[in-house]
Parts: structure tokens; C-alpha cells; sequence
């Protein structure tokens, strides 16, 4: 077992509303081994986000309240470490990057000094030094004449450029792990490849841990090594990239891995998952898919009695149907590969 | 963080359905006390000649019963209460959740109604007060008022007397119940806000989408005259004022009205600047809207948030200006109760006579509190933001132990 | 740079234009006049004045010549700053008589607003970084206490309580400095003053200062709200950091605007402070022009308020652009 | 928020609150008790001291002998506009030139009210014709200030010659001056201390009007030409010859004099004090705290409530001395004899009837208002006490009311007479005292009883003087007249000439009245001009133009730092106030 860097157990994270608590992130449980990514995915409204923020306790900020669950780093559980010894890990052993470079960065402070006060911070360095280290860091992540871009302000910069930023950022204290927020989301297309293979390389060169949280599977299936698929605040499938793209163990997983447009594929209908996702209130009792799940119809058809109703009663736990390859479903043996028999 | 944003968005719609249960706002206790003194005070002004006046409700004399206090009434007296009527309307409609509704709908008809018999009673009321040629105190049974005193009663054995039982608030110095002075003086106090306030916003509105939309020439010469306005202190309007209308209720209104009106345009202008280059505006225009349409249907309904919020501060501003003025001889007759002068004429007397200045002063206070609050309210109630997620979870930093380190 | 400054300084001409011209037309335009002011003097003392001297007073006072003609001849003269001489029965050059009243009004109100700015944004930032939690809705409540006290009430209860001795007699009551002062080291004389502007700019800034606060805090909790303040903690910076340098140099951007707004503003509420404290600034000067209507101070007082006010528009406008890059000055 | 620390929080402010108040309240007291209802005249001065130290600072009642030195600081309203002894016209400028920089020739002796030679050494002589006077000065008068070498320039004839010539130039602008001078024609030096004067007909009154209105400026000192004369450096550092020069003059907060020992002063005016300092304070309610905490030494009432809980507050009662004196001053209703309704005597009689005078002046004004029925200050020579005031009698007033045809015709509850309501506006300049402004509103609330329409309006008051009282337009006007102290001429006042132009505001017109206004002027036996203006009091009390309010009195603490204290007819002029090493 490679060294586990990273370890989420059992996880939860509610919010306050108007409407009542709404339970964001309901029991989440999942590793991360040195230099590998591990891809968090799921629809938007699924927790993923909310879970990469509570790692780093950032949610509390956003008024959420981590009520159980622990994150194992370096031997300590950070959701109880003091305030003080978690601002040191933060941005130092683990960095994240988010979405919107476009508002990520202060717009009234020059990128450079952004950058260089976490070197300041952490590495303890002077004024110049940090700025020299900055201007090659900015190199590094492949921003054209760094020494004068370092004393721009972020509107003078294009959002890949400025992501570009916000990676330098991240990697100024050579962190452990990167949590990135669908890093790639705002950004076009050939910008989204840029950013990723800079990842990539980074990754390698430090040999650093990164937790990618996106919904595009195509993001996944290119630089995930491992996949998580969240759903409603749960993990519903664990595995190797190649495992779960090939034999997806949940129906959910199915139906992700399914919807997705290819190329050379026939033209049609596309198939897309029936219903919508469920109001974050009252989640659907048991399985929380099995509204929507076509295994749970199918087997209901098949007449086999009584194996249905377990979906909507009780709510499956990961079970290893797959050496190192678990799902959350009662009838995971009876789910077809995903290549030969599209769903209905 | 878009999870966060997507279950916002999934809430809000369940919200607009069902409507939220309770409103979470870190200041709801207050807010809430907020609107119940907004409404004692409106209440009391509106029905001052019923509360505190000298003539009681009803009095029996030997089997022929009148009603003194009704023959009372003034013209004023009838507005008032028509504007109590609104007031109420508009309180009903905003405060309770569920628009329809078989008993709001009753209420809206009931109050209508009311509203129109106290606009025909306006036209029959003199305007001014008949001489009160009963006496006062008449033998036979009588209902007084709560507060038996009328605003310029001069009790003769009660000058400058303290709190007491038959004085809920105690006189000033010319022996005038100090409560029924303070209930007639808030209509005027009330009076003089609100007319400065709808002076200083539909002159800001105007300035500032014009300014604003415009651009240009307009927005450069309209923006000239602001800055004249602006820099023309309060002082010198009462070179106009002060000789040629002084004492009369236009000229204070003017006065307050002509100086706070510079703040509300350049928020507007700078509400309507902002609002002009949004993709709906783009769209109307887009869709052949003349601008004059794209500014009043479009820009300008966004702007009316920011606006209401300034109007709540300037008329609370106008309250604490009319003692103000007063001060520099410039305000309302010296007969005239209103909070401001209360609490200037009671001001020499502060050492031995505090609670001339005190009462008016915690009553301006807890006006302009509740001012304050409700436009507090309403900026949150109109900034979408933070309307469903309750701002409870607003991004506030984790002190831990109370220190900021 | 130099470009913006001319083209600011090209706007400010039509406006101080107009600002003298509508103090001319109101001056005028009211009954009563200098020397009406002057015969209801004599009436007072009981001394009456025949029709003829009153008739070769008047056109001593030069008040009949037509009213764009006496414009014209103000505005020659002021573009040499020589404004004349006070009508109000002192004579004084007007040019000396502002001279003194600026400097003292100046200093106060220079005081005031430092005393505004360096309490409200503290306060503000608490405000908004506690926003919701007991204490800070006390304080909040406090200082709606403050803002609703007018300013004389507020200048009466302190002189009842620090100055008369019935309670304490620490502060000076009138005036700027005591007036048997020989002897003074340059210190005393500075903590004479210190002493005596304690009341007067705590009077004066106390309305402003419970304005800016919330102006502030309004800033501040939309400024906590922006992503990147999510950054600067994601980064590990300290969470004073977070607040005094991210958060505090985007949120102080709207309350540097209203800076412009402060020094009419000031002029205002100062013309009650110094008549309260005995201080002879800027604030009584024109009250008593107004009074006495006298014409070429009012005049001059105009003018000078409203290059004081257009040098506010500039600062703050500065000011903003210094402290946000966005802002490009075209 | 826990609802417990809620609770603390809340009971803890509570606390405070009700604690402040009871700090507050334990200094109020309990509320005046009335006066006696007045009958004869009221003394001028009444003085008290409730304590021996307070005590021994009364007039006559300390054993040591006066000392010279020490300052005493009192406060006043504002600058004197400028102390040019030429061009100064405003009350305070007067004070400070007439009493200490430039004493006039004859001066007003304060506690008898005559006239003495001051300047001038004796009375003038008068021709025959009363048409010339001769004066002298007297000698030894030295400016404050010399040639600029140094030699002492005594004041002298030249002088005097110069500041005539300089009056009766055109150019000069100081009609204040000119207008009660313009009677004396010409000006003759006879030697260097005496000069003749000539009129061109008799006046009673010359040699009142020029000993106490010819005024004399350096003229070895003047520099500024006639017509740009109040230009002149020495309307700000003036140099008198008085018994007092200018040390320093700070504009805007305080005028500091000191004594002039070289001035020859009279006996009865020793002035002991060695510096005086007048501090400008534009608040009236700062006297008091400026009193308590001993930067003034004179504090002047404006508010009678506030002096009568002052004078029962303990530390004030050690500290201070507290007088109430007259000072020449009637308050008054004018109603416009034009007017339809206030053309006829019995309306203005009614009017008088139901304003309640003697409530005012006792329970607003705390006893310190005299009610007057004539346009005389109470202690005036000319008050005819035989003439009562009428009471406060609504009754009788609805019945002369009645008398003159006014009844409820239209059954509206107001009264009128063919057609037309009785209903008007009373002018009233801006800030008028608060204690006179309740008096208007107890006289609103009692005509409203009795069925009249009274409505009060605000004015700056010389847009009032201006625009509605010369003029006439107007149905009722709250004024006041401060008389002169020796000998007040109503002519300006009552005569029917002066309707237009003068101060005849109410258009009253009685041939009689203006016969004895007329003599009055030429009368010299002083007998006399008092039987005079009583016959004139009973004309004035018959025909009822005006309602005379009260003759408001002024109220001074004095600190017992200072000794022989004595308040003459004229007000603190502190002759003979001395403050011990």
C-alpha cells in the first residue's frame, strides 16, 4: 500500500437554511496515496465541493458545521487541530485552487505579492527573496517575462493566466496535497488542457497528492488515476479509473459514464439519467438513487420480489463487490458492463 | 464552491413555493422590535387627538350623552387617520408570508374602505380647532382620554414637575403635560421627516437615473449642478429661508429636503451606472424598448433597493435636523411640539430638569433605531444574496476564544 | 496624471461660477439688506435716523447699482482676491476676516474628520467581522444611541458632566486657548489647544462618525463575502491579515467617497459647536454673514466652501484610484 | 444570544440609565412659589446673599478699605462691531467706548440718574435764546497715546474741531451720528479748553443730546480719509483718554481693558479693578456653567427659571451674590388703529383684558416682570402709578367685545361682525424669550374660549421693522422699546406726524396727545416734564392703542470674590467694585 497521505472518515458537513439543516456531505469516506490523483466527481449539488472545503475547515467559514467525521494527515485528524497549527498546514502541506480565477485573486494586490506573501508566511523568507522565488515560480507554471508580469494586477491578466497564478500560488510551499475545485471549469477548452498537463507535470516533478473535485468525466478518464463518484452528499463507487469506466459496479455510475457524448458512437437520442436531483431537505429514504435507478426497475420487472424494496428501505453501504473496488448497492452483481449494454 | 451555489439555487425555489418558515437573520429580535415601535409611534401620532387631548371621549350629562372630544377634531386629524389606514395596508401586505389568503383579502377591502370614509371626513372637519366653549371638567359622568392633558394645557400647580403618576412624563417648564406634547409633537416630527424624505428621494431618483442613463453632456452639466447643491452647505439656504418663510413647516421641510437629497442621486447614479451595463438591460434595449422605458421598467426598479435604504437613513436624519434648526432659531414657531423642539427648549434645563431633553431624546432614539433597522431589513430582504441561506452562515470569521489573531 | 488634474480643474470653474451666482441671486432676492439690518440696530437702541442720512447711506453702500453690474465688479475683484470690505458694520478687509476663521475652522475640521476616519474604521471592521453576535449588537445599538442625540444635546450633557463641576471639571469650557497664557512653552501652548478641542470635535465628529461606521461595515461584510478573502485563508495567511489587509483594502474603497461629502457636512454641524464652545470659526463667521447679511463675506464664504468642497472631490477621487488599480483616472 | 446574558445585559444598561437620572434629579428642586400680586412700584434693586461670606461682598456691608488691582471677567454676546468712537453704532461698541475709552462730556450718574460733567468741567452756559452753549473741558485729559515721540497730547479744542468738521461732512458714513447732531449748526473755539455751539432753534433737550452724544476721536492720530473713515487702524487699537485703555483685543473671544490711572476720574466712579476682561460667549446657556467654574465673574440670567433654581442651589449660594434690577425696558402689543376690527378702543381694551399679564409675569417670568399700563419703564419718573393695569378679566373683555357688535352671527363658534370673522395674525420677531412666547399662548388659548382667531408668526426682526412695521401691514405687533434711562422722549413714538417714517407703527393719532408731546419737547422745568407724562399715561391708558405687557427684569449673579458690589439704574457698571488681595 503506497503511503496513504490523506484519509476521510466518515465525513459530514450541514448547513442552516431557511428551510431547515440541509445536510450537504452525509458520511464520506475515501484515501489519498502520494502522487496520485484521485478524482472526486459527481452532479453539482452532490458535496464534492463541500467536501474538499471541509478538509481544510474552510466551510466553517461559509457557515457550515462539520458535525462528525475525521481527516487524517501527517497522523492528525485536522477537524479537531487547533486553529493555529491548521493555518500552518493550510497553503504550506496542503493547497487548494479554486474555480473562478477571475474573483480568486484580490484584485487591488499585484499577483506577485500575492504569491510571495504565502512564501513570507510560511517559508519565513524576506521581502526580495520572496519576490525572486515568486518570478520562478510563475516560470515554473509556464507565465510568459514573469519578472514583469509579477507586478501586475489580476485585470491586466487572462483567467488562464491567472489560474496559472493561483497554481503557483498553491505549489509556492511544495505542498503534499492539492485539492483542486474544477479548476478547469471557467476556462475554455484549449486552456483547460494547458492547466491540466501543467498539473500533470507538476504532480510528477513533486510527486505530490492531488484531489480533483470536477464533473466532466472526460477531465477524469484523462489524468484520474483514481475515481470516487459522490452522490447526494454520499460515496457511491470507488475504483480505478479504468475499472470504474469499464465495469461501473453502481447504477449511477452507469448512467454518468453512459451520458457521455463519444465521437465515433452512432448519432442519437442522447441517454441521459431520468428524474433530477433530489431536494436537499428531504433526501429519498434508503438508496438515494433508487427513484431513478433502472436496476431497481429492472429486477422489479424481473419479478424477483422483494429484492426491490430493500433499495428504497435500507441505505446500502460500500461493500467490496471488486477486490479494492466497493460500491454502494444491494444488487451490484447484477449490474451489466458498461461498454456492451447501454441503460434504457 | 458551486455545490453551495447549486443547493441555494435548489432552496430557492423550494422557498419560493412553500415560503420560508422563519426568517434567519442574526438581527430578527431586533428587527421585530424594530416594526412594533414603528407602529406605536405611527399609531399614537395617528390618533393623537383621541389618546391626549384635554376634551374626554364620552360624557353623559343628565340622559344627553356627547361626544366632546369627536367635536374636537380638525381636518388634520381626518388625514391622519386615513394615512394610520395605509400604513396598516402596507404593513399587512409586506409583513405576512402568503400573498392571498381569504382573511388578508377582507382585510384589504375593510381597510380600503376605512381609508375612503376618513378621506370624505378630511373635507367636512374644519381646519382649525372651534373654540372649546364647554368647559372642560363639566359635571356627569365622562370618559377622559388616557392622557387628559391637551399639548398646550398649562397645569398650574405642576411646573417643571418630575415623572409622576397624574404626569406619566412630568411638564416642562411652562407646565405643559410632557407625554401629550410628545404624542402631537411626533405628527410633526413625522410630518416634516416624511416630506423632507419624498423631497430628497424623487429629486435623487430623477437626478441620478438622468445623470446616470444619460451620460454624456447630460451627465457631465446635471452633475455640475449636483456638486453646486452639494457644496452648498445648509447654512446658505438659510439666507433664503431665513428671512423670507422662516417658522413656516415648507421652509424647514425645504431646507432638510434641498440638502439631503445630493447624497440619494449620487447613489442612484451610482446604482443606475452600475445596473446600465447588465445583459438584461443590453436585451431590452436589444429588444427595441425606447430608453426612457428601459430605464423606468428596468433600471430603475433595481435601484429603488440601495434608494429605500437611504431614504430610511435620511429620514431619520431630517428628525435630528428639525432640533437642529431649531437651535439656530430657524426651525418650527416656538409653539409648535415637535420632538426637536421639545428637546431644545428643554435643553437650559438639563441639570435640573432632565427629563425634558430625556424623553425626546429616547424617543428619537428609539425612532430612529427602528428606522434604522427596518432599512437594515430591507436591504438584506432586497439583496438576493443573502436571502434564503440564511445570513447566519454569512461569511463571518471563527474567532476562536474571542481574539483575532 | 496631469491631464486628469486640468480637465478637474476646468469642471470645478463652472461650478464655484454657479455657487457664487446662486449665493448672489438668494442674497438679493431676500427682503431686508445690510442697511435695514442696521437701522433695526438703531431702532434697538433707540436711536432714530432722518430720511436724507438714511438716503446718502445707501448709496455709500452701493446697493442700487444694477445687480448683474455689481456681480461682475465682485468677480473682477475676487479673481484678485481682494474681496472687499465686510458689510457688517466691523469693515474689516473680508480677506482678513476669513483669513482668521479658516484657520481656526480648518484645524477642527481637519481634526474632526482624522478623529472620524481612524475611529470608524476599526469599528467597522469589528462590526462587520462580529456581525450578528451579541456584543457587536450593543455597540451597534450604542452608537444608534450616539447618532440620534442631536448635536447640542449631546454638547450639553457633556459640558453638564466634564466642565460645570457639578459632576467634574476636567475640560475647558470656551474658547481655543485660555487667554492668560504668558509664560507658555510651545507645549503648553499645544496641550492647551489639545485640551480645548477634546469637546468640541468629539461634538462635532460624533453624527459622522456613527455614519461612517456603518458605511464601513456595509463595506466590510460584502468584502468578506468575495472569494478571494477565501484565498488569502486557503493560503494560511493569519486571520488578522485576512481581515486588515485583504478584506480591509477593498472595503475602505466606498467610505473613501464619501470624504467628499464630510466637509460641507462639517461646515454645517460646526456652526452649532462653535457657537456652544466660543470657537470663532469658519461655521459662526457665516452664520452671523447670514444674519447681518453681509453681502462680501457671504460672497467670499461661498466661494471659499466650495473650493474646500471641490479639493474634497479630488482627494477622494485620488484616493480611490490609489487604492484601487480598477480605477483608471481618464 | 443565550437569553441569559440577554437578561444581564439589559438589566446591567437598565441600571445605568435609572442611575444617571437619580444623579440628576437629587440637583432639581421643587418649583417656584408665586410672588405677591404687585400694587406700588417694585424697588429697583433687590440684592441677596445667603451666606456671610456672599454677605460681606454686599454694598457697604465689608469694614476693610477698597484695594486697587485684580481682574474681573464678565461675559457679553459678541464684539463690539468696531471701537472707531466715530463710526460705532451697535449696543455693545457703545458700552465699551462711552463707560471706558472715550467718556462722553456729560455722563449719566447711575444711581441718581442725573446728568455730570464728566469730560466737560462744568454744565454749559446757555444764551438767552437757550440757541448757543458754551463748554468747557476739563483740563488734563491726556490721550492714551502721544505723538510718536512721545510727548503726552492732552485733548483739547483742536479736538474737538476736528471731530465736529469730520461729523458734519457729507462723505461720512455714520448717519447714527449725524442725525440726532444735525441740530447744531456751527462750532466756534473760543481758547484751548472752551468752544461755543450754536442751534438754529431752541430744544429742550440740547444739552442732554450733545454732552452725551458728541463723541471725540485723536486728531493727531486719524489717518483714514472721511469717506473710507472707519478704515481707519484705530478702529481696531483704539486710543481713548478714558479711565480704561485697550490691552488686547482677541476678535471673536475676548477684549481685555486696563485702568488708566492718569484719567481724572470723578469721585464716584473710583473703578478699583485694574483689568477687565469681557469674554464674548455666543451660547446664553454657557453663563452659568462658566460662572460654576469661576471663569466669569458676572453671570447675566437669561432664563428666570434657571435663576430661580440657581439661587437655590447650595455651592452657587456660597459663591454668589444674586441681584434683580429694572433696567428700562416695556414690552408691548401694537394693534393697528387702521385696522377694521382694532379701529374701535373697546376691541383694544377687550384684547388687554384677556391676556393674562399677571399669570405671566409670576408664573413664566418666576416674579421677575413688572406689568406695566403705560409706555414708561416701571421706575421711570413719567410712570403714573395712579393708572392701574387692567386685570386679567375675560369676562369683562367678551362684553366690550359684545359692546362693539361682535356676537356668533353664523353660529360657527367664532365671532364677527357683519360678515367678517374676527381672526388675525400677531407678528413676533424670531426669538422672542420663551416665558413671553407661553404668555402668547396662554393669550391664544383664552381668545380661543372666548370665540377669537389668533394666530402668532415668526419673523427676522429687521425684516419685520422693515417691511410690515413701517409700513403698516400689519393687524397686531409683539415689539418692545428700551426708553432712554434720564428722560425718554415719546414723541418718536406716539406723535402723529411720525406715522409715516417714524416709529408710529400703530397709526395712533390724538391731537391732545401730540399738543403735550409737543411742549414736552420745549419744557426744561424737570416738575414739569413729569406731570406731563402722567397726563400722557392716562391719554395713552384711555385710548388703549397698545396692550403694554411687562417690564421684564434683569437678573446677575455676582461672585463673592468681589466686594462692594452695587448695581446703579444703568446695570453692573462696577464705579466702585474692588477685589481683595
Amino acid at each position: 500500500m503506497t503511503d496513504v497521505v490523506l484519509k476521510v472518515k466518515d465525513l459530514a458537513v450541514s448547513f442552516m437554511s431557511e428551510l431547515g439543516l440541509v445536510r450537504a456531505v452525509d458520511g464520506v469516506d475515501f484515501e489519498l496515496r502520494r502522487g496520485e490523483t484521485l478524482a472526486l466527481v459527481g452532479e453539482s449539488g452532490c458535496g464534492k465541493s463541500v467536501t474538499a472545503h471541509s478538509i481544510l475547515r474552510l466551510v466553517e467559514h461559509a457557515g457550515g458545521r462539520i458535525e462528525r467525521g475525521s481527516v487524517w494527515f501527517n497522523g492528525a485528524d485536522l477537524l479537531k487541530m487547533p486553529a493555529e497549527a491548521l493555518r500552518r498546514v493550510r497553503g504550506n502541506r496542503i493547497a487548494m485552487i479554486f474555480q473562478e480565477p477571475m474573483t480568486a485573486l484580490n484584485p487591488v494586490f499585484t499577483v506577485g505579492e500575492q504569491v510571495a506573501e504565502v512564501i513570507r508566511e510560511h517559508l519565513g523568507r524576506k521581502r526580495k527573496e520572496a519576490r525572486a522565488q515568486a518570478i520562478d515560480l510563475f516560470a515554473r507554471v509556464g507565465i510568459p517575462d514573469p519578472s514583469q508580469r509579477v507586478d501586475h494586477y489580476p485585470h491586466q491578466l487572462s483567467g488562464g493566466m491567472k489560474q496559472r497564478v493561483m497554481i503557483a500560488m498553491a505549489l509556492a510551499c511544495s505542498p503534499l496535497v492539492l485539492i483542486a475545485d474544477e479548476p478547469t471549469t471557467a476556462l475554455d477548452v484549449t486552456v483547460q488542457a494547458q492547466i491540466l498537463d501543467l498539473i500533470a507535470s507538476l504532480q510528477r516533478e513533486q510527486g505530490m497528492a492531488v484531489l480533483l473535485i470536477t464533473h466532466d468525466l472526460g477531465v477524469v478518464a484523462e489524468v484520474g488515476d483514481r475515481v470516487s463518484v459522490m452522490y447526494c452528499g454520499r460515496m457511491v463507487e470507488h475504483g480505478t479509473a479504468h475499472e470504474v469506466f469499464s465495469e461501473p459496479l453502481h447504477p449511477y455510475t452507469h448512467g454518468l459514464i453512459s451520458s457521455i457524448p463519444s465521437l465515433t458512437a452512432p448519432r442519437g437520442q442522447l441517454r441521459a439519467i431520468p428524474g433530477g436531483v433530489p431536494d436537499p431537505l428531504d433526501f429519498p429514504s434508503g438508496c438515494r438513487f433508487h427513484p431513478r435507478c433502472f436496476l431497481k426497475t429492472r429486477l422489479e420487472t424481473a419479478a424477483e420480489s422483494g429484492g426491490s424494496r430493500i433499495c428504497s428501505e435500507v441505505s446500502p453501504s460500500l461493500r467490496e463487490w471488486r477486490p479494492s473496488h466497493p460500491a454502494a448497492c444491494h444488487f451490484a452483481e447484477h449490474m451489466p458492463p458498461a461498454a456492451k449494454e447501454p441503460a434504457p | 464552491m458551486t455545490d453551495l451555489k447549486e443547493i441555494t439555487a435548489a432552496l430557492e425555489e423550494r422557498a419560493a413555493v412553500q415560503g420560508p418558515r422563519r426568517i434567519l437573520h442574526p438581527r430578527r429580535r431586533l428587527h421585530q422590535a424594530a416594526l412594533w415601535i414603528a407602529d406605536t409611534v405611527i399609531l399614537a401620532s395617528a390618533a393623537a387627538t383621541l389618546i391626549a387631548s384635554s376634551a374626554p371621549w364620552v360624557r353623559i350629562d343628565q340622559g344627553s350623552v356627547e361626544f366632546p372630544n369627536f367635536r374636537t377634531w380638525i381636518r388634520a386629524d381626518a388625514a391622519w387617520l386615513a394615512a394610520l389606514w395605509v400604513y396598516l395596508l402596507v404593513r399587512i401586505l409586506l409583513g405576512s408570508r402568503n400573498r392571498r389568503g381569504w382573511m388578508k383579502r377582507i382585510l384589504i377591502r375593510g381597510l380600503a374602505g376605512l381609508f375612503l370614509l376618513f378621506l370624505v371626513l378630511t373635507h367636512l372637519l374644519p381646519d382649525r380647532r372651534p373654540p372649546e366653549r364647554v368647559s372642560v371638567f363639566a359635571e356627569g359622568f365622562s370618559i377622559q382620554a388616557p392622557i387628559p392633558f391637551d399639548p398646550d394645557h398649562t397645569d398650574p400647580e405642576a411646573f417643571r414637575a418630575p415623572p409622576s403618576r397624574r404626569h406619566l412624563l412630568g411638564t416642562d417648564t411652562q407646565g405643559r403635560d410632557l407625554l401629550s406634547r410628545l404624542i402631537h409633537g411626533g405628527r410633526v416630527s413625522l410630518l416634516v421627516a416624511f416630506c423632507s424624505t419624498l423631497i430628497a428621494v424623487s429629486l435623487g431618483l430623477l437626478f441620478g437615473a438622468v445623470c446616470g442613463f444619460f451620460g454624456g453632456l447630460v451627465d457631465l452639466l446635471l452633475m455640475r449642478v449636483l456638486e453646486i447643491f452639494l457644496c452648498f452647505p445648509q447654512l446658505f439656504l438659510l439666507i433664503l429661508v431665513f428671512a423670507y418663510l422662516p417658522g413656516s413647516l415648507l421652509a424647514v421641510v425645504a431646507m432638510i429636503g434641498l440638502v439631503a437629497w445630493t447624497s440619494i442621486a449620487r447613489l442612484v447614479r451610482a446604482e443606475v451606472l452600475r445596473i446600465k451595463n447588465h445583459d438584461f438591460v443590453l436585451a431590452a434595449r436589444a429588444l427595441g424598448c425606447p430608453s426612457f422605458m428601459v430605464l423606468i421598467r428596468h433600471v430603475l426598479p433595481l435601484s429603488v433597493g440601495p434608494t429605500l435604504v437611504a431614504a430610511s437613513f435620511c429620514f431619520a436624519g431630517a428628525m435630528i435636523s428639525e432640533a437642529s434648526l431649531s437651535f439656530l432659531g430657524l426651525g418650527l414657531p416656538q409653539g409648535t411640539p415637535t420632538w426637536g423642539r421639545i428637546l431644545f427648549d428643554g435643553k437650559g434645563a438639563l441639570d435640573y430638569a432632565p427629563w425634558i431633553s430625556l424623553f425626546p431624546g429616547l424617543l428619537l432614539f428609539l425612532a430612529i433605531a427602528s428606522i434604522h433597522f427596518v432599512g437594515e431589513r430591507l436591504r438584506d430582504a432586497l439583496d438576493p444574496r443573502a436571502r434564503v441561506i440564511a445570513p447566519e452562515i454569512m461569511p463571518s470569521v471563527s474567532i476562536s476564544k474571542g481574539r483575532i489573531r | 496624471m496631469r491631464t486628469y488634474l486640468l480637465k478637474r480643474l476646468l469642471f470645478c470653474v463652472p461650478t464655484l461660477l454657479g455657487i457664487t451666482l446662486v449665493t448672489f441671486a438668494l442674497s438679493r432676492m431676500v427682503p431686508g439688506g445690510p442697511l435695514s439690518q442696521r437701522l433695526a440696530l438703531l431702532h434697538e437702541e433707540g436711536i432714530e435716523v432722518g430720511d436724507e442720512e438714511i438716503a446718502r447711506y445707501r448709496d455709500l453702500l452701493a446697493l442700487d447699482r444694477p445687480l448683474l453690474h455689481q456681480y461682475g465688479t465682485w468677480l473682477r475683484q475676487s479673481t484678485t482676491l481682494d474681496f472687499g470690505r465686510s458689510q457688517s458694520g466691523d469693515n474689516l478687509p473680508v480677506r482678513t476676516k476669513i483669513g482668521e476663521a479658516l484657520a481656526v475652522s480648518l484645524g477642527l475640521q481637519l481634526v474632526s474628520i482624522l478623529f472620524i476616519y481612524v475611529l470608524s474604521i476599526p469599528v467597522g471592521c469589528y462590526g462587520a467581522v462580529c456581525y450578528g453576535r451579541w456584543h457587536e449588537r450593543w455597540v451597534t445599538l450604542g452608537l444608534l444611541l450616539l447618532y440620534s442625540i442631536p448635536v447640542f444635546v449631546l454638547a450639553y450633557l457633556l459640558i453638564v458632566l466634564l466642565c460645570t463641576g457639578q459632576v467634574l471639571s476636567i475640560l475647558p469650557l470656551h474658547g481655543l486657548r485660555t487667554i492668560d497664557r504668558q509664560g507658555f512653552t510651545w507645549l503648553d501652548h499645544a496641550a492647551d489647544i489639545a485640551r480645548h478641542l477634546v469637546l468640541p470635535v468629539i461634538c462635532l465628529s460624533a453624527a459622522g462618525f456613527t455614519a461612517m461606521t456603518r458605511y464601513m461595515r456595509a463595506g466590510m461584510v460584502e468584502a468578506l463575502a468575495l472569494d478571494f478573502v477565501r484565498t488569502a485563508r486557503a493560503k494560511g495567511l493569519r486571520e488578522r491579515t485576512v481581515i486588515f489587509k485583504h478584506a480591509l483594502a477593498h472595503g475602505i474603497v466606498p467610505v473613501l467617497a464619501l470624504l467628499a461629502g464630510l466637509f460641507p457636512y462639517l461646515l454645517s454641524g460646526s456652526v452649532i459647536v462653535e457657537n456652544i464652545f466660543g470657537i470663532p470659526g469658519m461655521g459662526r463667521l457665516a452664520f452671523d454673514s447670514v444674519q447681518s447679511r453681509d453681502y462680501p463675506t457671504l460672497m467670499a464664504l461661498s466661494l471659499i466652501i466650495g473650493i474646500a468642497t471641490m479639493a474634497g472631490f479630488l482627494v477622494s477621487d485620488l484616493l480611490q484610484a490609489a487604492f484601487d488599480p480598477r480605477v483608471r483616472l481618464r | 444570544m443565550q437569553s441569559s446574558t440577554a437578561v444581564r445585559w439589559a438589566v446591567l444598561l437598565a441600571g445605568v440609565i435609572l442611575a444617571s437620572l437619580g444623579v440628576l434629579f437629587a440637583t432639581s428642586i421643587d418649583q417656584a412659589e408665586g410672588e405677591a400680586q404687585r400694587t406700588e412700584p417694585p424697588p429697583f434693586l433687590k440684592s441677596h446673599a445667603f451666606t456671610d461670606l456672599a454677605r460681606k461682598s454686599l454694598k457697604g456691608s465689608s469694614s476693610e478699605p477698597p484695594v486697587r488691582g485684580g481682574t474681573l471677567t464678565t461675559s457679553w454676546f459678541t464684539d463690539p462691531q468696531t471701537l472707531n468712537n466715530i463710526t460705532r453704532y451697535d449696543s455693545y461698541a457703545n458700552r465699551v467706548c462711552r463707560y471706558f475709552l472715550f467718556p462722553p462730556l456729560l455722563d449719566i450718574d447711575g444711581s441718581t440718574l442725573e446728568l455730570r460733567p464728566e469730560l466737560a468741567a462744568s454744565f454749559p452756559e446757555l444764551s438767552g435764546d437757550h440757541r448757543t452753549q458754551t463748554w468747557t473741558l476739563k483740563k488734563g485729559v491726556c490721550w492714551h497715546r502721544g505723538l510718536a515721540d512721545g510727548t503726552v497730547v492732552e485733548v483739547t479744542t483742536r479736538d474737538v474741531q476736528f471731530c465736529f468738521d469730520l461729523i458734519k461732512n457729507e462723505k461720512l458714513a455714520a448717519p447714527h451720528l449725524q442725525s440726532p447732531l444735525a441740530k447744531f449748526k456751527s462750532l466756534e473755539v473760543v481758547d484751548a479748553y472752551t468752544f461755543r455751539i450754536k442751534l438754529d432753534e431752541p430744544y429742550a433737550r440740547a444739552v442732554y443730546d450733545f454732552g452725551w452724544e458728541f463723541r471725540l476721536m485723536p486728531a493727531h492720530l486719524v489717518t483714514a480719509p472721511p469717506e473710507r473713515f472707519d478704515e481707519d487702524p484705530l478702529s481696531r487699537e483704539p486710543v481713548g483718554y478714558g479711565p480704561f485703555r485697550v490691552e488686547k483685543w482677541d476678535r471673536g473671544s475676548h477684549l481685555t481693558l486696563v485702568r488708566n490711572l492718569s484719567y481724572p476720574s470723578p469721585a464716584h466712579k473710583p473703578y478699583y479693578v485694574e483689568r477687565l476682561r469681557l469674554l464674548f460667549v455666543r451660547d446664553l446657556d454657557q453663563t452659568l456653567p462658566l460662572f460654576r467654574r469661576g471663569e466669569i465673574d458676572i453671570a447675566v440670567m437669561n432664563d428666570p427659571t434657571r435663576y430661580e433654581v440657581a439661587r437655590k442651589e447650595d455651592d452657587l449660594r456660597e459663591r454668589a451674590t444674586f441681584h434683580e434690577y429694572y433696567l428700562p425696558r416695556w414690552l408691548y402689543i401694537g394693534w393697528n388703529n387702521d385696522h377694521w376690527a382694532f379701529r374701535d378702543p373697546r376691541v383694544r381694551r377687550a384684547m388687554t383684558f384677556f391676556f393674562p399679564r399677571e399669570m405671566m409675569a409670576s408664573r413664566f417670568y418666576e416674579g421677575h416682570a413688572a406689568v406695566l399700563s403705560g409706555p414708561f419703564a416701571i421706575n421711570a419718573k413719567g410712570y403714573n402709578h395712579a393708572v392701574k393695569p387692567l386685570p386679567f378679566d375675560p369676562g369683562a373683555g367678551e362684553a366690550l367685545l359684545r359692546e362693539a357688535g361682535f356676537a356668533d352671527h353664523d353660529g360657527d363658534g367664532w365671532l364677527d361682525r357683519d360678515g367678517k370673522k374676527l381672526e388675525f395674525v400677531v407678528l413676533e420677531p424670531i426669538n422672542n424669550p420663551a416665558a413671553l412666547e407661553s404668555g402668547f399662548e396662554m393669550f391664544q388659548k383664552e381668545l380661543s374660549k372666548a370665540g377669537v382667531a389668533m394666530t402668532t408668526e415668526q419673523m427676522a426682526f429687521d425684516v419685520l421693522l422693515e417691511s410690515r412695521a413701517k409700513t403698516h401691514q400689519f393687524a397686531a405687533i409683539s415689539l418692545g422699546w428700551s426708553p432712554d434711562p434720564v428722560d425718554d422722549d415719546l414723541f418718536v413714538v406716539f406723535h402723529s406726524s411720525m406715522c409715516e417714517g417714524g416709529n408710529n407703527f400703530v397709526n395712533y393719532r390724538n391731537p391732545e396727545c401730540d399738543a403735550l408731546l409737543e411742549r414736552a419737547r420745549v419744557e426744561h422745568d424737570p416738575q414739569e416734564r413729569i406731570r406731563i407724562s402722567h397726563r400722557l399715561h392716562e391719554i395713552i391708558d384711555a385710548d388703549h392703542p397698545m396692550t403694554f405687557l411687562i417690564n421684564p427684569e434683569s437678573l446677575v449673579l455676582v461672585s463673592t470674590r468681589i466686594r462692594d458690589v452695587n448695581i446703579t439704574q444703568l446695570g453692573s457698571l462696577m464705579y466702585d467694585w474692588w477685589i481683595p488681595k
